[in-house]
């Protein structure tokens, strides 16, 4: 038991629980906190997966960028929202939540039978890697190869997926204004 | 010794809890907040797989690609629901059933 | 398009125009009708006397005459073969008196049907319908375009029963329809059974054509109804033998014989006058010629060995009509039941299978075919005033109807059979012919022919009464004075239309020949092509 | 008028038979308007000349002449019509004109002021083309016709006044008991014609027409054995013909109602001429009998000529004892058939009609009196009853010598025709008895107690007519009083009891040989002549009846009645053997309640088999109904109902709901990982 696996699951613990008081939790800005503390507990399990750049990208493109997105939307809604959010549905055929909770629990352990079962086996071109030793180490300089990576092998989609941003704030901040022609 | 195990489990229960919140929320915004914690369950896959790829760096190049497209999504999907509740005066999905039968 | 197909369909195009016309017109149907009847009548006459009598018919094409034959659906079935069926019509001596007859008979029907109110485009469309179908029959040599004249037949006999007819028509038209429909059924089995046994040697198809089926030398090997050396049996019957009987069946319903005779009374008493005339004068017919035509001329072989029993069968229907007519108190159903046993007569004649027989057969179809029809008509007449036909509700009608008490009496003396008159002629040569059997060695014995003369006093026997009953003695009617008043006498249009039936039987009866002459070839021919089964 | 005579026998009897034929065509065109009768009496004026001069004389004297023409062809045989003259032939045919001329001269008076006169004009001459038409036919089946038109006359006649209940009964029984006959007759000659190939007498019986061994006769019957079944039965039947139109017993009981029709008729059509066409027919094939048939004529002969003078015996309507009476002597004449004697029954016939048609012509005028008497004196009484009458001598003088030439006659008296004929069967009797002996003496024996019955009832009818006191005495007066009848009436009588005595048929007033009937037929006789006989049975006749009418006078002029009205025998007499009460619960209700049985069956077996047929199709229909209805159909629509719940079911499903549709989808890729995991 080493002191980066007790850090490991203090963090898994932390994005766990916070992510299931999350979807428990009535109140929704109270609920848009607790994601703030997922997505942190979150960027710290990437960084136990040797992705610091990643896990810095984490925090500055979600902490502030989505979440105060997010909260900026909630507040731009207007207090009847806040009571329409507790307004329990009458009709029988819709999902409860116990439906939800069957599905998602179904779904999980389906995932988890099949991660435990896959895990007994690596996949071969992990098994390579190990051999060859090609394995990212805790002294790489993660943001340096990935720079490079960016400026030449994947050149390309870096280039579309900046296009996409563009038009996705652009398509957003459309959406949003005003009507004033109609 | 954290293996890629530990990661791939997390990486499971965080999804499910994503995917419940899609299911369960009766509110377009935590929907939309579900959808997040699935993005960041999936992420942390990349991101876990990643450390056996060193020579392409492809986990952790198509995780940032991943944290662009959901705040991208992000942006659009509030767009969206502010337009939606203009529209109908709601943010229940359960109310908007305009593809009902 | 010769004589014989425009005596055909000149009704039809009758029905189309009677069709055309629009309703504010609805007065001329009837003498739309009439003239076109008139016509027919005019032409089956010029036949009549273009017929060459010695030329024979039945089982012969060249014996007959006006005979046109089309094409008419010609099918590739490809493995089953070839389907053969002409427009085929031709006539012999046994079917042109039957035309003339039907001719003139549906005269006295249109002329019955003067003061039809109900619908009248229906009724005289259907009425000419009818006309076309019987027309069909008696010509059609084909035996498909026979079923179908056969079958187009009874759909406007059911509505005009149905829709016209008295209290319980309903009832009525269904029984007959059903009856009839039964009989035809079973007829379209023995047809199908005869076309895949039948090769026309000229195509090497299958045929539906009559004249092909009478010869032997048609028939396929082993065929179901294959002439020679045939083993198929159903129920341990040779088929055959179940062919025969199955067409005679059908035909029998039409004789009607006893016991498949109980749609008769119902449908006559219930039809209306005119569809009774038409019933009792040419449908009945039908039978009977269906008997010589079908059965006789394409089952020899079995005609001569079952007439024994048909014969029983003729003197069972005599016997027993004339004494349930005995029992009657309805003056229709009475008449009804007379056909029934005169009809009876035409079995009889048939079954004894001797010329003086069939040739009496033939004359006493004739002869009740408008003695029956006259019959029907006076009563019609009765009914018309008073709307009863109950025999115990008239009394001396003599006093205050004379002169349509002389044509009751000669109408009733006529169908009793006194000499002078057509049915005489026919019921005596019937009788000889029975009589003459034993000496033709045909089958038929003496104790059936005198059985059969006992039907001609019975005759008498419940004309008389009649006439006693409703006619002499005091007037006394169960209407009182009401009925005194409406019980007028004949009125022009009625002697108009019942003096031809009674003069015809009047001249048949002393010039059978009018008859016999044209009838003597075919008949001889029919029984050469019976003897060799003998 | 030579030319005239000298045109051919058969073209006059062509015009004997036509020329009434053609009286009736005219009066009924005529209708109402012809109600002299003059037509009618012309044509038979004429007919009867020409049947007399030209037709009679010639044949008579002379050569058989035949005529044929072809009627019409049944398959290869050919039936011909024609005219067959020879002595019997026309001899009938003359008398039948004979008979008839007084009587178309007596229904003038007779008739006169009756409402439906025009028909009885019409009628009568009809009746006489059907005669005249019957007695010279040369073919079976003609003279089938002719027989049955004389029926149909005859019917038409007899209920000449048809708002009698009465005469319509009486009719309608005529015509139905002579159908009966028609019947034999029919059969008769089917059997013929099945057996012989032949209706045409010439063909059958040889030029002559009754000598069956003659050179020309059809080879075929020659050869036929004369004991062979057919013919016995072929014979029976032309005899029931016979008994039937002759009223024989026991098909009689028809001939006394008839007496509903106007006497003249009665005294024609059921006295002289159509009942006799029984005993001609018989006479006509004559050569088909063989001994079976004729001993059974003979016999029946013999009961008729008994029963029915039993039967006059109790009778006190006078027509009704005159039919009984001609019943009787008809019963005579076909003894004399029967003994193979056709001649004397022939003479009989002849001598017959013409006294049986004066008694008859008597008997109308005293009725006709009686009722003008009962009208003008406004009384009601039965006209023809002899217990109303009495001591009419005195009114109607002519009349009571007419009728008792008659009686005398009909009693067999000498010097009356009657003597000749009635001995004549007698003797022949007796001999052909004698001949056969034992049993076969019944038959003359029974024939001469006949005889004097005979003379006993026509005593008694005469006597209680003209003798004695008028029972209505009191109520004549001058205003109105009985009185002869008028010359119309009286003149056809003289002639007719002119007729009835010998010298008409024979110069010998004693001996039948020398009739010349007897010997214009020369029929060979089967047994011997007993001389004997033919003195002492016409001796023994004359006294019997002498002493029969003393018995009558004692017992009716001199009121001394031994028997009292109500007696057994009477009573059994005056029923007519209560034969028609046996007849009509025998064979009438016999044959109505067969009819109502039979329609009943009709009604509930066969028609009730049908509507079975019916009733069970419509149950199995509803059977059948209930089945498709419920299970058939249940099925089907249970699987719809299924697919429709479980749609409804799924339709939720459909709910529009993001969330809904997110879930199911997820559902079905869980259980699609769970299906490749399992596999």
């Amino acid at each position: 038991m080493t002191i980066d696996l007790l850090l490991f699951y203090a963090f898994a613990a932390m994005a766990i629980g916070s992510a299931l008081l999350l979807v428990n939790i009535r109140n929704t800005a109270r609920a848009l906190f607790l994601l703030f503390i997922v997505l942190f507990a979150m960027a710290g399990l990437y960084l136990f997966a040797l992705a610091d750049f990643i896990a810095i990208t984490q925090i500055l493109v979600y902490v502030g960028g989505v979440l105060i997105l997010l909260i900026f939307a909630f507040m731009l809604s207007n207090k009847e929202l806040l009571h329409d959010l507790q307004s329990v549905s009458h009709r029988f055929i819709t999902i409860p939540r116990w439906q939800a909770l069957i599905i998602s629990g179904a779904f999980l352990s389906v995932m988890l039978y099949s991660v435990i079962s896959w895990s007994q086996t690596m996949p071969e071109w992990i098994e390579s890697a190990q051999m060859a030793g090609t394995v990212i180490s805790p002294s790489d300089n993660n943001i340096q190869a990935l720079g490079f990576r960016f400026m030449t092998q994947y050149v390309l989609p870096f280039e579309i997926i900046s296009i996409f941003l563009m038009m996705a704030l652009i398509g957003a901040a459309h959406l949003s204004r005003k009507e004033q022609h109609t | 010794m954290i293996t890629i195990t530990h990661f791939l489990v997390v990486s499971a229960v965080i999804f499910c809890i994503g995917l419940y919140a899609v299911l369960a929320k009766r509110n377009a915004i935590m929907i939309l907040v579900g959808i997040e914690l699935m993005i960041n369950a999936s992420i942390l896959n990349f991101v876990a797989f990643s450390r056996y790829d060193k020579v392409n760096y492809g986990g952790q190049v198509f995780a940032l690609f991943a944290i662009v497209l959901a705040a991208a999504a992000v942006a659009v999907g509030l767009a969206i629901i502010l337009n939606v509740y203009k529209y109908y005066k709601t943010i229940n999905p359960a109310n908007i059933n305009e593809l009902k039968d | 398009m010769g004589a014989l197909s425009i005596l055909i369909f000149l009704p039809l195009f009758a029905a189309f125009l009677i069709l055309a016309l629009p309703t504010s017109l609805k007065g001329s149907y009837k003498y739309i009708a009439l003239t076109f009847t008139v016509f027919q009548l005019a032409l089956s006459i010029y036949m009549y006397q273009q017929f060459d009598p010695t030329l024979s018919g039945i089982n012969t094409i060249e014996g007959y005459q006006f005979v046109e034959q089309l094409p008419w659906i010609r099918l590739d079935l490809g493995r089953i073969g070839k389907l053969e069926i002409d427009y085929f019509v031709g006539i012999d001596g046994v079917s042109l008196p039957l035309i003339v007859l039907s001719t003139l008979v549906m005269l006295m029907s249109i002329g019955a049907s003067w003061h039809v109110e109900k619908s009248t485009k229906g009724y005289f469309a259907l009425l000419m319908i009818l006309n076309m179908a019987v027309m069909g029959i008696f010509a059609a040599l084909d035996f498909f375009l026979f079923y179908v004249f056969y079958e187009v037949m009874l759909l406007p006999l059911y509505f005009l029963i149905g829709i016209w007819g008295g209290a319980r028509r309903e009832y009525a038209a269904m029984k007959f329809f059903i009856y009839t429909l039964l009989g035809s059924v079973l007829m379209l089995l023995v047809i199908v059974g005869l076309y895949f046994s039948v090769v026309n040697p000229a195509s090497g198809a299958h045929t539906f054509n009559m004249i092909l089926m009478m010869n032997p030398g048609n028939y396929v090997d082993g065929s179901f109804f294959g002439f020679i050396g045939n083993y198929h049996e159903v129920f341990g019957v040779p088929s055959r033998l179940i062919g025969f009987i199955v067409l005679f069946f059908a035909f029998a319903i039409k004789v009607p014989i006893v016991p498949l005779h109980t749609w008769l009374p119902d449908a006559h008493v219930e039809a209306p006058t005119p569809v009774s005339i038409i019933l009792a004068g040419i449908l009945l017919k039908i039978g009977g010629y269906g008997i010589i035509r079908v059965c006789y001329s394409i089952f020899p072989d079995i005609a001569a060995d079952t007439n024994w029993w048909l014969a029983l069968i003729g003197v069972i229907s005599i016997l027993y009509g004339a004494l349930n007519a005995l029992a009657q108190k309805d003056l229709k159903r009475m008449i009804a039941y007379s056909s029934v046993s005169h009809m009876g007569f035409v079995l009889l004649g048939i079954a004894s299978l001797t010329a003086e027989g069939v040739s009496g057969a033939m004359f006493q179809m004739i002869s009740h075919g408008f003695l029956s029809a006259a019959l029907f008509f006076l009563v019609g007449v009765l009914y018309d005033r008073v709307h009863d036909r109950y025999i115990y509700n008239f009394r001396g009608l003599a006093t205050i109807m004379p002169t349509y008490t002389v044509y009751v009496a000669i109408a009733f003396f006529a169908s009793l059979g006194l000499p002078g008159f057509s049915a005489f002629i026919g019921e005596a040569f019937v009788i000889i012919g029975a009589f003459n059997a034993e000496s033709m060695l045909t089958g038929v014995p003496r104790w059936m022919a005198v059985g059969g003369s006992i039907g001609i006093l019975l005759s008498a026997a419940y004309f008389l009464w009649t006439l006693q009953r409703m006619f002499f003695g005091q007037t006394r009617l169960q209407g009182g004075e009401k009925w005194r008043v409406a019980l007028t006498d004949l009125d022009t249009r009625e002697k108009i239309v019942l003096l031809p039936a009674l003069a015809l039987a009047l001249l048949l009866g002393i010039v059978p020949s009018l008859i016999f002459h044209h009838l003597n070839a075919s008949i001889l021919q029919l029984l050469n092509t019976i003897k060799p089964y003998l | 008028m030579l030319e005239l005579l000298n045109i051919s026998p058969i073209t006059a009897s062509l015009l004997v038979v036509l020329l009434p034929f053609v009286a009736f065509l005219i009066q009924a065109a005529f209708g109402r308007r012809s109600i002299s009768g003059n037509i009618g009496l012309i044509a038979i004026i004429l007919s009867t000349i020409l049947s007399a001069i030209c037709v009679f004389f010639v044949v008579w004297n002379g050569e058989n002449a035949t005529q044929r023409i072809t009627w019409f062809t049944i398959g290869t045989k050919s039936f011909s019509v024609g005219i067959l003259l020879n002595k019997l032939t026309v001899s009938m045919q003359l008398l039948v004109c004979i008979i008839a001329l007084p009587v178309h001269f007596y229904s003038r008076a007779y008739m006169k002021g009756d409402d439906g006169l025009h028909r009885y004009w019409m009628y009568l001459s009809l009746f006489c083309f059907a005669m005249l038409g019957l007695t010279v036919s040369i073919n079976l089946l003609q003279l089938y016709i002719f027989w049955e038109l004389v029926g149909f006359a005859s019917y038409l006649l007899i209920g000449f006044w048809f708002t009698r209940d009465a005469a319509v009964q009486a009719n309608k029984k005529a015509f139905l008991i002579n159908r009966i006959g028609d019947l034999g007759f029919l059969i008769g000659i089917a059997l013929v014609y099945a057996q012989v190939g032949t209706l045409d007498l010439v063909e059958l019986f040889g030029k002559s027409g009754w000598f069956l061994n003659d050179t020309t006769a059809n080879i075929t019957l020659q050869e036929i054995n004369k004991d062979s079944a057919w013919l016995t039965f072929a014979g029976l039947a032309f005899f029931l013909g016979a008994m039937a139109k002759s009223a024989q017993f026991p098909l009689h009981v028809w001939l006394p109602d008839a007496m509903e029709g106007p006497t003249s008729v009665s005294s024609l059509i059921h006295a002289a001429t159509m009942v006799a066409a029984g005993v001609f027919l018989l006479c006509t094939v004559f050569p088909l009998f063989n001994e079976t048939v004729l001993l059974v004529i003979a016999i029946v002969g013999t009961i008729t000529a008994f029963s029915a003078a039993i039967f006059a015996l109790g009778q006190y309507d006078i027509k009704k004892i005159l039919a009984f009476s001609t019943i009787s002597q008809l019963g005579f004449m076909m003894v004399g058939v029967g003994i193979g004697a056709w001649d004397t029954a022939m003479l009989h016939l002849a001598t017959h009609a013409f006294f049986k048609c004066l008694l008859f012509l008597c008997a109308g005028a005293v009725i006709h009196e009686m009722s003008h008497f009962k009208t003008h004196a406004r009384l009601d009484f039965d006209p023809q009853d002899l217990r109303n009458m009495g001591g009419l001598r005195h009114y109607m003088p002519k009349t009571f010598v007419c009728m008792v030439i008659g009686a005398l006659a009909l009693s067999g008296f000498p010097l009356t025709s009657g003597y000749l004929s009635k001995d004549s069967i007698v003797v022949s009797a007796f001999e052909w008895a004698s001949l056969h002996g034992n049993f076969y003496l019944a038959i003359p024996v029974t024939l001469i107690v006949v005889s004097l019955m005979t003379a006993f009832y026509i005593g008694r009818l005469i006597f209680k007519t003209f003798f004695g006191s008028f029972s209505f005495k009191q109520h004549t007066s001058t205003a109105h009083s009985l009185h002869e009848a008028p010359g119309m009436m009286i003149w056809p009588m003289l002639f007719l009891a002119a007729c009835s005595l010998f010298p008409i048929f024979g110069l010998q007033p004693l001996t039948y040989q020398q009739t010349w009937l007897i010997q214009g037929f020369q029929v060979v006789l089967s047994y011997p002549v007993i001389h004997t006989a033919h003195l002492f049975i016409p001796v023994g006749l004359t006294i019997g009846a002498i002493l029969a009418w003393v018995l009558g006078w004692q017992w009716y002029v001199k009121q001394k009645y031994p028997l009292h009205a109500n007696n057994r025998w009477v009573r059994f007499s005056n029923r007519q053997g209560y034969l028609n009460e046996v007849n009509d619960v025998l064979f009438v209700k016999g044959t109505q309640r067969l009819s109502a049985a039979l329609y009943a069956f009709d009604r509930y077996v066969v028609d009730g088999a049908t509507k079975l047929v019916t009733w069970t199709m419509q149950q199995v229909a509803v059977v059948a109904y209930w089945f498709d209805k419920n299970i058939v159909d249940g099925i089907v629509n249970f699987s719809a109902n299924t697919t429709y719940y479980i749609g409804h079911l799924a339709r939720h499903v459909q709910n529009g709901q993001l969330q809904g549709y997110l879930g199911f989808a997820l559902t079905v890729v869980i259980l699609g990982i769970l299906y490749l995991i399992i596999k």
